[in-house]
């Protein structure tokens, strides 16, 4: 019975991806690739990957339909939605062609796999150096915090990147159109309403993080969607881009894990946890990323500042 | 083929192939921005699934593809939206730099 | 045999999803589309609850709830792009907007 | 089986039964309106079913809980989706 499932969702998988991919309507597109989100979550939750279920839960279900519909209706004003001129057939075929390719070669990679155990062995016999239960946290704030070090820093830098988008006049102004709604309609009682359950959620999933699936990733996402509904709900405008709290909590994270990462030097090793200490080191350096993640997925979605500081 | 689709490692392998294929076809014949930015994200997270299936021994994922995964999520996230804002800003300056106030405009398109 | 009966639920479910699928597709409006959205949404949520439940597995249940708590999220994003700029309410009467 | 598990089942049965409905609902009724009415009842009691077949299952009292939070939030989103999609349909037939 389980595999008739797994069957069904692979192919109901295909399926969205290929409605998301070549739908007439760009809308719709949207539509299939948050339904494609949703699958996807389930497809990691079959796997048993549960810390990745939960990401891809948090983004693919939850902030990247917000994202795109907003780029849509950004799109849609400016008149750039819809560019209709067909491509020529032999420029459809030579795709086709290459994407068979492509697919195949991989395919045939995937098929000629050795089998092995991977380095799961490796991670749960040393995890307990780190004193985490989780090993997918072990390796992100552990084994390979290099790695997640850098990809904060990609995150500011791509926070900057969208900020360089910005039109002269109002440089450090407030992002988004300035969202007003009816204050007793549904869509502020709702804004009312779940935040505090997204800010219950969020602080369980860092806080479980340590020993089951959560973590700075999926708990800085969850808040950053919470930081979304209240704009959009209109309760609370973006806030000012050049404000000093705001440009402090979007480098807090970063900034705390590399001090705690140059303090190692003082306990022997650059880049090291101090032996005995490195689950209370790890868990602050948790709590800034999540704020830092949070504000800076929130403001990545706001874009760049439209109106005057 | 069949005793392929009947493992399960195997079988989210090949669907993620299957959608790097599809999304790169996508981003080659598609014109429209939101278009190619959905086509790019498939590439991305059937990259993503494969990786997964082809870690996949018995009860779960290895931790490591794990991390790298999440790690790779949310920067395809960070990326779409700078993307997507590239987009709007290229749209409302229509190639002409005087025009400052294209933001104004509220005509929208139908949908059918 | 506990767990054959929630995945063959979760079959069931899935296959109730595709079928949504249907209408997200042929549309006609935009509406529609959301609508099937929100009904495979609900769907993921249930699929995730019952997977948990076959396995036995309660961390799973978090995706259920993550799941839940943001399935609305691209419904409302949706219902502002009728309004002006998508930064109104639908339920605000124009007279309303400033 | 035992009578737990035939609760179960007839529980999980009941639940996917409603989320049926609500596709043909979905796929079946004629207009956008119509279409939200049969959708946002039907997918609502189907999880509903589903839930307290997995409160069932474990038998415990936290995990119960968080399966209520889980029912409550679709209950809250779908609530809400349902009314400001019904909302933003009437307005885009007025604008079109």
């Amino acid at each position: 019975m389980s595999h008739a499932f797994d069957l069904a969702l692979c192919a109901l998988i295909l399926g969205a991806a290929v409605l998301a991919v070549t739908g007439r309507n760009v809308f719709g597109a949207i539509v299939f690739y948050v339904v494609y989100g949703v699958l996807l979550a389930l497809a990691w939750l079959i796997l048993g990957a549960v810390d990745v279920a939960l990401a891809e839960a948090a983004i693919g279900a939850g902030v990247t339909g917000v994202l795109l519909i907003g780029a849509w209706q950004g799109l849609a004003d400016a008149g750039g939605l819809e560019d209709e001129a067909p491509r020529p057939v032999f420029l459809r075929l030579a795709a086709v062609a290459g994407a068979g390719a492509l697919g195949g070669l991989i395919a045939l990679a995937v098929i000629s796999l050795p089998g092995g155990d991977g380095l799961t062995l490796a991670v749960v016999d040393n995890q307990d150096r780190l004193e985490l239960g989780n090993p997918v946290n072990a390796v992100l704030l552990g084994f390979r915090a290099y790695d997640t070090l850098l990809e904060t820093l990609v995150l500011t830098a791509a926070l900057a990147a969208v900020w360089s988008l910005t039109r002269t006049r109002v440089w450090g102004g407030v992002p988004g159109p300035g969202h007003v709604t009816r204050p007793d309609g549904v869509m502020a009682s709702f804004g009312r309403l779940l935040p505090p359950a997204g800010l219950l959620v969020a602080v369980y999933l860092v806080w479980v993080g340590a020993d089951a699936p959560g973590g700075a990733f999926q708990a800085g996402t969850v808040l950053a969607a919470v930081w979304i509904l209240i704009v959009l709900s209109g309760l609370q405008d973006e806030p000012r881009l050049n404000s000093l709290p705001l440009r402090l909590m979007i480098i807090a994270g970063p900034a705390v894990f590399l001090g705690a990462g140059l303090a190692g030097a003082a306990a022997g090793a650059v880049m090291g946890y101090p032996d005995g200490h490195a689950k209370s080191v790890i868990l602050v350096i948790e709590y800034a990323l999540t704020l830092s993640i949070a504000a800076t997925l929130a403001l990545l979605i706001a874009g760049p500042a439209r109106r005057a500081p | 083929m069949m005793e392929l689709l009947a493992d399960r490692a195997s079988l989210f392998a090949l669907t993620g192939a299957a959608l790097v294929a599809l999304g790169f076809y996508g981003f080659i014949i598609q014109r429209a921005p939101i278009r190619r930015l959905i086509a790019f994200n498939v590439i991305g997270s059937g990259i993503f699934l494969l990786f997964g299936g082809a870690s996949y021994v018995g009860g779960g994922v290895d931790p490591v593809p794990q991390a790298l995964i999440i790690t790779g999520i949310v920067v395809a996230l960070a990326l779409t939206a700078f993307a997507a804002t590239l987009a709007v800003r290229l749209a409302e300056s229509g190639g002409d730099d005087a025009d400052d106030d294209g933001d104004d405009d509220e005509d929208r398109e139908s949908d059918r | 045999m506990m767990d054959d009966l929630f995945m063959l639920a979760a079959l069931g479910v899935l296959l109730s999803v595709a079928g949504a699928l249907i209408r997200a597709w042929r549309g006609p409006s935009r509406a529609d589309r959301m609508m099937s959205a929100q009904l495979i949404g609900s769907g993921g949520v249930g699929m995730a609850v019952l997977i948990a439940a076959a396995r036995s597995e309660p961390a799973m249940l978090d995706v259920a709830l993550v799941l839940a708590l943001l399935s609305a999220f691209a419904a409302l994003a949706f219902v502002k792009t009728v309004t002006p700029a998508g930064a109104g309410d639908p339920e605000a009467d124009e007279a309303d907007a400033p | 089986m035992s009578v737990m598990e035939t609760i179960i089942a007839a529980l999980l049965a009941l639940g996917v039964f409603f989320y049926f409905a609500g596709t043909i609902g979905l796929l079946r009724f004629p207009d956008t309106h119509s279409r939200l009415h049969a959708l946002t009842k039907a997918d609502n009691l189907g999880l509903g079913f589903i839930v307290i077949a997995a409160a069932l299952h474990w038998g415990d009292g936290w995990i119960a809980a968080k399966l209520a939070l889980v029912w409550v939030l679709a209950l809250f989103a779908a609530g809400m989706a349902a009314q400001l999609v019904a909302r933003a349909a009437l307005k885009a037939e007025g604008r079109e």
